[in-house]
């Protein structure tokens, strides 16, 4: 069964080929059925693998399918090869059947678009990319899938490109997401020019047996791939795309920004966790990003009023999470929660799409409002997926790896008090701004009418993934519940264990009823809040810059001001001054001489016998002087 | 008859050489610039016949007789170019002749 | 002298023979084809003179003249090029209605005073060479008199001629005056020691005979008639003037210069090198934007000597070698350029504004592609003779370690490029001018025969020029 | 005898193309297709047939012990020429050459296909100036003799002059001219260091000769050495064209007509890779490696700033001509650092660059011929107007920034990594010269194809004969990304032979091995180049 592993990605890739080759001559009805069939098969394939890497491991618990060597150099000899283990799988898995939800989605969504076949291209292309990039098995291929994701999402959120504002977000994405991808790729030069492979294996196992734990070489190289993973990941300072990102059509921003391309740098950090086991500093600062970042999504996703843009920041957020999670070594901790914000965030994306189409493309939330009776298939995602999403106690698959990852903030040998307090703040803003999105979008007076429903592909999807939001975190209970944990046990086999200090609060009744408390807490904050200040948000609503700081955190605490102001406008200006090549005057300027000597030389041919006499006496003059002076 | 120094026949005629240069650059009628040629032409010579006393060899009158020869010529030509640039230019101001330049 | 001398010397008899029948065929019955034809026959008969007298090399006509092959081979160069050039002329004068027997009378009389330069060891013979081609010159430049232009040529060339064989035979004079030689062997001692540590009335004396050798050069500072002369005078004149009276010149430098090894310091090197990069420079910025064809052919030949210098300075038998054949390819090179300039000239006027090339390959194909090549060998562009003449004279300069020569030469042929390119585009990219007076008669056969022959020379021996060279090697390995 | 072939038949097609267009000028096209397809083919076939050989002298010789260095190759020809100054006709042929004959004549017949219907004037002179390009190339190529090898170089000029001056646009003759002055005047620099080496030799041995085998090794001082190596590198920075010596480039390239462009960065720009490859570094290793430092700074500088400038301009040709500054800044790069992986990578750099810069201008080509401008500003949304052509921009764009899985990225990646070993401050700003490449790429494709459609514009898309020259060159470059490997097997041996020429130099790679060790646990400190 496992040497159907290269199908998985072949799938998606054949589908993209099709379409690329037949497009026009395809019916939409062929092009759903090859562009969402596609990632469906896969998905089964997908599933049978993983069911037939649990039931019958295979040896070292590890597969790996070599297809063929991409070329042989010079001792680099990097091959298209698979890897599989427990992680992988997990990844594999959820990127496929997830994707294949959205696909399914995608093909009620888009039916009327011009563009139809063209976004299927794109988004199995898409999927492909990513499931290369999981599959990797040395950093090379997998180089190749970060890219051709970072180069789909460019072409998705530009997807509507006769709207330029969506090619400038695309391209945002791109440029900032390679500013990352950069140190990444320094990070391979550096890694391979150390320890001469790239194969991701022999590589950790050559870092932990010749690098010294804390080396500067071992912190270079982690902190280089971090850089890679910020960026893909939208942590900071590489955060800006993410928001505007959502300038894609709805099920993109599923896909692309809940379930996969973002979770890249999970994947990699859990990847080469022996790298950043050997760089505690950079560990450190894996969990200080994740920390930090969650809490500045937080605060602007409370000041949003796009509602995509709200679920964006809240990506973000739960992806610092993940980081967090990576920073005090709860690699599979950070892992299930990847799962788990697959599934409610996926969930709140295309239940976010149902409402957007519903209302004919309308974002901004304070214009909509009451929508709980007309979309109730919608609202109830919703509200399970955001229930999720601040992670309330018992019910939602969000609970079960959010609170995972807060007990292992705190009782992770890494971890320490303040993470664990800025996890929980993080929670509480969470819910807050999630179940303000639930009652302004679903409660209240309605605003706009609705205008289209949801058929069953859309339908269907949502309640999929409503129920996975609920089921989805059963697989990994916390000790309190009885230790029912398979996932850890089965990531174990690819992961190395968390250290916990031994008998730490964190991982006692009381911690997890304090978590649970301040999710509820939260959103009970959320209900007072806008029942009691109505007439606050109607000001709001009509002045949509009540005060500083919401404008602030509106706009990202001002980050891409800066960015604009320190490297867009210089390299803007230099362009702008530069555009006739700086270099040219030189050459021009010698042109330029030679045409003064001309001109001078030319005067001096003026045609007077009596001079042309002189000039040569004059010469003649010069020579015997020197000749006979010298 | 005192012989006259070697030095001395050769100031002679390097006076007469620049006092022929000098006429080319300062006057501007043909036949004068022509006469100055046939001065500088003509000091030549005498340096020659100076020059050949001094080596007591007949290879200096030789070649002053050349060089009388070739002045016949060149005046010859020089003479009829004149008529025909009086014709053209109706003057024979050497300095009219600025038709082509650059 | 004995017999054996007057065989050696047939080349010169049958030159000088040449004229006289010429003229008095002319006397007797006036006919432009008798004229050129027999004209031709004698030109042929030089060059068969030239096998006969190479049977007995080496030999020493009384002191003046020496006919080793290196002079057989430089009357060979003269006559053919003579012989292009009658060709040359030929339609050009046939169209201007004048008498134009005597024509190639002069033209006979002053390759005769060339044939005299090349094999020349002697002042007397240097000086009698030098005269008969320059007075020749001045009437050839006014002989079709119907042009103002001509007129003020012949002028500026008799005056600054004139005047500068009085500055050479000046020279002579005071070298004479004070070594008591006149031979070229006799002069090589002097020129060895480079201007230095002599007396100063040697130094100036032979300062003057440079002037007199400078000026026939056209170098700078002596260059000033050139664009003038060339501009004025009819266009085969010109070519002949940029040939013939060149070549015979720098042919007998070279052979004054042969036995003397310069020092890199002395005076007359550094007098030679600054001359050298003046002219260099001079010419191809004087060319820059000069829309005159003729005076950008001047100047081209301006900037050529100077490239010849380099390799003249570079001495020793391969830089005698690249400069003969440089120059070898310079005459071809220039024959064909004047000779389109000749081939679509007008009884009116000459082909020289750069308008009357405009869009010359649409209208006449083959002559702008004869042109385009010659420009092209001018440039110095692989595939043409002109390429491996460059070549050749840097790699003489390279050989003899002249750095700073060769890069002046190679920055400044650069410049070369653009005004050569000028042209090119004005045949090829420009669309003929529709209201300008349109010039250009239809190639005559024999011109046309001429170019073709020329041009085919140019890429063939571009292309391979072993045999060329090894002819070269041959007869520059006879000088003394 | 082969080798002959490949300059032969272009040169004669060239006088034939142009004779018969004037009965037929149709007919021109015919045999100038034939005139590149023919010897195209010949040289794939002997491709195919010599895998084989290559390889086996590989592993029989081991890495360099074959090829240039016993003198055996895959093909030569020995005459003599000009005996009187040690020139021979020298033609002989290795990987390198062969990949770069292929490159030669697939860009000629690219060049020819891409003209079919734009060129309407002078077909005939038209094809005869191509096929001249094609054969000088050939010969530049094939030329082991150093003389031989600056003919050729030269030779090629005129046909290129002509053709911008003739088929170009606007500004041609500028461009033309500006052109060739720089060719030119740089080529000289390089014949006057030739020279020298010829005589610095010759003096040395009492062997005047221009063959490059013999001259290899060559004792001299390393000031001398120095500016010899100068001479060379002048010569082939303007080829390449390296900061700040590009500027011609992009006034050539813009102004070129299509066949002109593909072929200018398709191939000529290549010979100043391949001759400091082939010449450069193994006759001057010690000054290489002294001028190493500039070199790559150099390299860097083209890189981020070729970037900059094609982000800057508002000429799509134009800008297309500054990304091949950028590019060819990495094969720079790549060169410099001289080791094995950079090696590699700058032969597949040539060879994609060649591709996809070649397909981008022949889209430029193909979209001026349909709107007549190249102005973006009268652009925008054309995507909606023609789908398929935007798509295929769409492709080559992102084969300009080096995305993986196409040629570009797998050279880039090789470039990059083997000069980190070398420089690691140089491998980081080449990466970050990725990140422009991007703003540029994608900048442009947002001016012409994206947007809204501002100006009303309606054409035709991509007809069948354009899809498929694309689509040849799209398969090209995804193969290429995928499976380099008979490109680098086919450079192996020549790229092993050049290091090995090199050995016992600072340059070669055991001296930068030794260097490497030392930063071993030091990566956070600043080793200086």
């Amino acid at each position: 069964m496992l040497q159907l592993l290269w199908i998985v990605p072949a799938l998606p890739a054949a589908g993209f080929v099709v379409l690329l080759l037949l497009n026009r001559h395809l019916s939409r009805r062929a092009t759903a059925l090859i562009g969402a069939g596609s990632v469906g098969l896969s998905a089964v394939v997908a599933i049978l693998i993983a069911v037939s890497f649990i039931t019958s491991p295979p040896p070292g618990d590890a597969y790996r399918q070599v297809l063929w060597t991409w070329f042989d150099t010079g001792g680099l000899a990097p091959q298209i090869a698979f890897y599989l283990d427990a992680m992988s799988v997990v990844f594999m898995v959820v990127i496929t059947f997830v994707g294949f939800l959205i696909h399914l989605y995608s093909t009620e969504f888009m039916e009327r678009d011009e563009g139809f076949t063209r976004f299927f291209m794109y988004m199995n292309l898409f999927v492909a990319s990513m499931l290369v990039l999981v599959l990797a098995d040395n950093l090379l291929l997998l180089y190749l899938g970060w890219e051709g994701v970072g180069m789909c999402s460019y072409l998705l959120i530009a997807f509507w490109q006769k709207d330029v504002q969506n090619v400038y977000c695309g391209r945002k994405a791109f440029i900032v997401t390679r500013v990352g991808d950069t140190a990444l790729i320094v990070g391979l030069f550096l890694l391979f020019t150390q320890l001469h492979t790239l194969e991701i294996q022999p590589l950790m196992a050559g870092a932990a047996k010749n690098w010294a734990a804390g080396s500067g070489v071992a912190v270079a190289a982690a902190a280089l791939l971090l850089g890679g993973a910020v960026g893909k990941s939208a942590q900071l300072p590489l955060q800006t795309w993410l928001p505007d990102a959502m300038a894609g059509p709805t099920p993109v921003s599923a896909l692309i920004h809940a379930a996969t391309m973002v979770t890249a740098g999970v994947y990699l950090i859990a990847r080469t966790n022996v790298l950043f086991t050997l760089a505690p500093d950079v560990r450190l600062a894996v969990a200080i990003i994740g920390t930090v970042t969650l809490l500045y999504a937080c605060f602007s996703a409370l000041a949003q009023h796009d509602i995509k843009r709200v679920l964006a920041y809240s990506t973000m957020s739960q992806i610092g999470y993940m980081f967090l999670a990576l920073g005090v070594a709860g690699w599979s901790a950070a892992i299930f929660h990847f799962m788990t914000h697959a599934f409610f965030k996926a969930l709140l994306f295309l239940a976010a799409g149902v409402v957007i189409e519903a209302l004919g493309g309308e974002h901004d939330i304070f214009k909509m409002g009451g929508l709980r009776r007309k979309l109730p298939t919608a609202f109830w995602a919703f509200i399970i997926g955001a229930a999720s999403l601040s992670a309330l106690p018992l019910i939602t698959d969000g609970f079960y790896s959010k609170d995972l990852i807060i007990e292992t903030s705190l009782g992770a040998v890494d971890g320490n008090a303040w993470l664990w307090l800025g996890a929980l703040a993080g929670s509480l803003l969470t819910s807050i701004y999630a179940f303000r999105l639930v009652f302004v979008v679903f409660f209240g007076e309605q605003q706009t009418p609705v205008t289209l429903h949801p058929r069953w592909r859309m339908k269907l999807p949502l309640v999929v993934l409503s129920v996975l939001s609920v089921v989805g975190g059963f697989v990994w209970l916390p000790g309190w519940m009885g230790g029912f944990h398979p996932f850890e046990t089965f990531l174990d086999t690819a992961l190395p264990v968390t250290q916990t200090v031994a008998g730490s609060f964190a991982y006692t009744g009381v911690a997890a009823l304090l978590t649970s408390l301040i999710a509820v807490v939260g959103v009970a904050l959320a209900t007072v809040w806008l029942v009691e200040s109505r007439a606050a948000l109607a000001r709001f609503a009509a002045r949509p810059t009540p005060h500083d700081v919401q404008t602030f955190w509106l706009n990202g605490w001002g980050f891409d001001w800066l960015y604009e102001h320190v490297f867009v406008i210089p390299v803007k200006w230099f362009a702008r001054v530069a555009r006739g090549d700086l270099v040219e005057p030189a050459f021009s300027g010698i042109a330029w001489l030679n045409l003064q000597a001309w001109r001078a030389l030319s005067a001096s041919q003026n045609g007077q016998l009596r001079v042309y006499i002189g000039v040569a006496g004059v010469g003649l003059a010069v020579i015997v002087a020197f000749v006979v002076l010298r | 008859m005192a012989a006259v120094s070697l030095d001395h026949g050769l100031i002679l005629a390097a006076i007469l050489f620049v006092i022929g240069f000098v006429g080319l650059l300062t006057r501007r009628n043909l036949i004068v610039a022509l006469a100055c040629i046939e001065i500088m032409l003509n000091a030549a010579g005498l340096a020659f016949v100076v020059a050949g006393a001094r080596w007591g060899s007949a290879d200096g009158q030789v070649m002053f007789l050349f060089v009388l020869a070739m002045a016949a010529a060149e005046v010859a030509v020089g003479l009829a170019l004149a008529i025909r640039f009086r014709q053209s230019l109706g003057r024979l101001d050497v300095d009219d002749a600025d038709e082509m330049k650059g | 002298m004995t017999s054996g001398d007057l065989i050696t010397l047939l080349p010169l008899i049958a030159l000088t023979v040449t004229p006289v029948v010429v003229m008095l065929a002319a006397a007797f019955y006036r006919s432009h084809a008798l004229a050129l034809a027999l004209t031709l026959v004698g030109l042929a008969a030089t060059i068969v003179s030239l096998f006969v007298a190479a049977t007995r090399t080496g030999r020493q006509v009384t002191p003046l003249l020496s006919f080793d092959t290196y002079a057989l081979f430089y009357i060979g160069l003269l006559t053919v090029a003579t012989a292009a050039v009658a060709i040359l002329s030929w339609s050009y004068l046939q169209r201007r209605h004048v008498h134009p027997e005597e024509y190639y009378m002069l033209l006979l009389t002053a390759t005769l005073g060339g044939a005299v330069l090349v094999a020349s060891t002697h002042f007397a013979s240097f000086f009698l060479g030098l005269e008969i081609l320059s007075v020749s010159l001045y009437a050839l430049i006014v002989y079709p008199i119907y042009r103002d232009q001509f007129v003020e040529a012949a002028v500026k060339y008799l005056v600054l001629a004139g005047a500068t064989s009085a500055f050479l035979v000046f020279g002579m004079a005071l070298v004479y005056a004070e070594t008591g030689t006149m031979t070229a062997s006799g002069l090589a001692p002097i020129l060895s020691a480079g201007l230095g540590g002599q007396d100063v009335v040697v130094a100036l004396g032979i300062v003057l005979i440079l002037v007199g050798v400078g000026f026939k050069l056209a170098v700078v500072p002596f260059h000033m008639w050139t664009p003038d002369v060339y501009q004025g005078a009819p266009a085969p004149v010109g070519a002949y003037v940029a040939t013939v009276s060149k070549g015979a010149v720098l042919a007998l430098l070279l052979r004054y210069f042969w036995p003397v090894s310069l020092d890199t310091g002395s005076s007359l090197f550094l007098v030679f090198a600054a001359v050298a990069i003046a002219s260099m420079v001079a010419g191809n910025l004087l060319a820059l934007r000069q829309d005159n064809v003729k005076r950008i052919l001047a100047y081209s030949s301006i900037a050529n000597l100077g490239y010849l210098l380099v390799a003249f300075l570079a001495a020793g038998e391969q830089a005698a070698v690249a400069v003969t054949f440089f120059l070898v390819a310079y005459f071809a090179t220039t024959l064909v350029a004047f000779g389109v300039v000749a081939a679509l000239s007008t009884p009116e006027r000459d082909a020289e504004s750069m308008d009357d090339y405009r869009g010359l390959a649409r209208t006449r194909r083959w002559t702008a592609v004869a042109f385009t090549v010659a420009l092209f060998s001018l440039a110095g562009m692989p595939l043409t003779v002109g390429f491996m003449g460059k070549f050749y004279v840097v790699t003489a300069g390279a050989g003899a370690a002249l750095w700073a020569l060769i890069i002046v030469l190679v920055l400044t042929s650069t410049i070369g490029l653009y005004y050569y390119t000028r042209i090119v585009v004005a045949m090829w990219v420009r669309q003929p001018d529709e209201n300008a007076d349109a010039v250009g008669a239809a190639v005559g056969g024999g011109s046309a025969a001429v170019l073709a022959a020329l041009t085919a020379f140019l890429i063939v021996f571009g292309v391979y020029p072993a045999p060329l060279i090894q002819l070269i090697e041959r007869a520059v390995a006879t000088l003394p | 005898m082969i080798l002959l072939w490949y300059i032969l038949i272009p040169a004669v097609a060239a006088p034939l193309a142009w004779l018969v267009s004037r009965s037929r000028p149709d007919l021109a096209r015919w045999v100038a297709l034939a005139g590149t397809a023919l010897p195209l083919a010949l040289v794939t076939w002997q491709w195919v047939s010599q895998a084989g050989a290559l390889k086996a002298a590989f592993v029989a010789h081991g890495p360099g012990a074959a090829g240039l260095v016993q003198g055996t190759w895959l093909a030569d020809v020995h005459a003599t020429w000009i005996a009187p100054l040690g020139i021979s006709f020298f033609l002989a042929e290795d990987g390198l050459t062969l990949i770069m004959l292929v490159l030669t004549f697939a860009m000629g017949l690219l060049a020819v296909l891409a003209s079919w219907r734009g060129i309407t004037a002078r077909v005939g002179f038209f094809h005869f100036m191509i096929l001249w390009t094609t054969a000088a190339l050939a010969g530049v190529f094939l030329s082991l003799d150093l003389f031989l090898f600056y003919f050729f170089f030269e030779m090629m000029l005129i046909p290129m002059y002509f053709v911008i001056a003739l088929w170009g646009h606007e500004r041609r003759v500028y461009a033309a001219i500006k052109f060739f002055i720089f060719t030119q005047a740089s080529g000289l620099l390089m014949l006057i260091a030739i020279l020298a080496l010829y005589f610095i030799h010759g003096r040395a041995t009492g062997v005047y000769t221009f063959d490059f085998t013999q001259l290899l090794g060559t004792q001299m001082p390393s000031g001398t050495a120095f500016l010899l190596m100068l001479g060379f590198f002048a010569a082939f920075a303007v080829k390449l064209p390296a900061f700040p010596l590009h500027t011609w480039l992009p006034d050539a390239h813009t102004e070129a007509p299509t066949a002109g462009s593909v072929i200018l960065a398709g191939v000529l720009i290549k010979i100043g890779a391949y001759g400091m490859i082939r010449f450069m570094v193994p006759l001057f290793p010690q000054a290489v490696y002294d001028f190493r430092t500039i070199g790559m700074i150099l390299a860097v500088i083209g890189i981020i700033y070729g970037a900059i400038m094609a982000y800057a301009q508002t000429d799509l040709k134009r800008l297309v001509a500054y990304t091949s500054v950028s590019h060819m800044g990495f094969v720079l790069l790549g060169i410099f650092a001289w080791n094995t992986l950079a090696l590699q990578g700058v032969v597949v750099q040539i060879v994609c660059h060649a591709l996809s810069t070649g397909a981008l201008f022949i889209l430029v080509g193909t979209l001026q011929d349909r709107i007549h401008t190249r102005d973006m500003a009268k652009m925008g949304g054309l995507w909606a107007v023609a789908p398929r052509m935007g798509g295929t921009a769409m492709f080559f764009a992102l084969a300009s920034l080096g995305l993986p899985g196409l040629g570009n990225f797998v050279a880039e990646f090789l470039i990059l990594v083997g000069t980190w070993q070398v420089s690691r401050w140089a491998a980081v700003l080449g990466a970050v010269g990725l990140v422009v490449a991007t703003v540029y790429a994608l900048w442009m494709m947002q001016r012409a194809f994206q947007g809204q459609e501002t100006h009303a514009l309606r054409f035709d898309d991509l007809v069948p004969r354009e899809t498929a020259m694309y689509a040849a060159l799209i398969a090209a470059l995804v193969v290429i990304g995928f499976y380099p490997q008979p490109l680098i097997a086919t450079a192996r041996q020549t790229v092993t032979a050049a290091q090995q020429m090199t050995a016992g130099s600072p340059l070669s790679p055991e001296a930068a091995s030794a260097a490497q060790t030392m930063i071993v646990d030091g990566a956070t400190a600043d080793d200086g180049q």
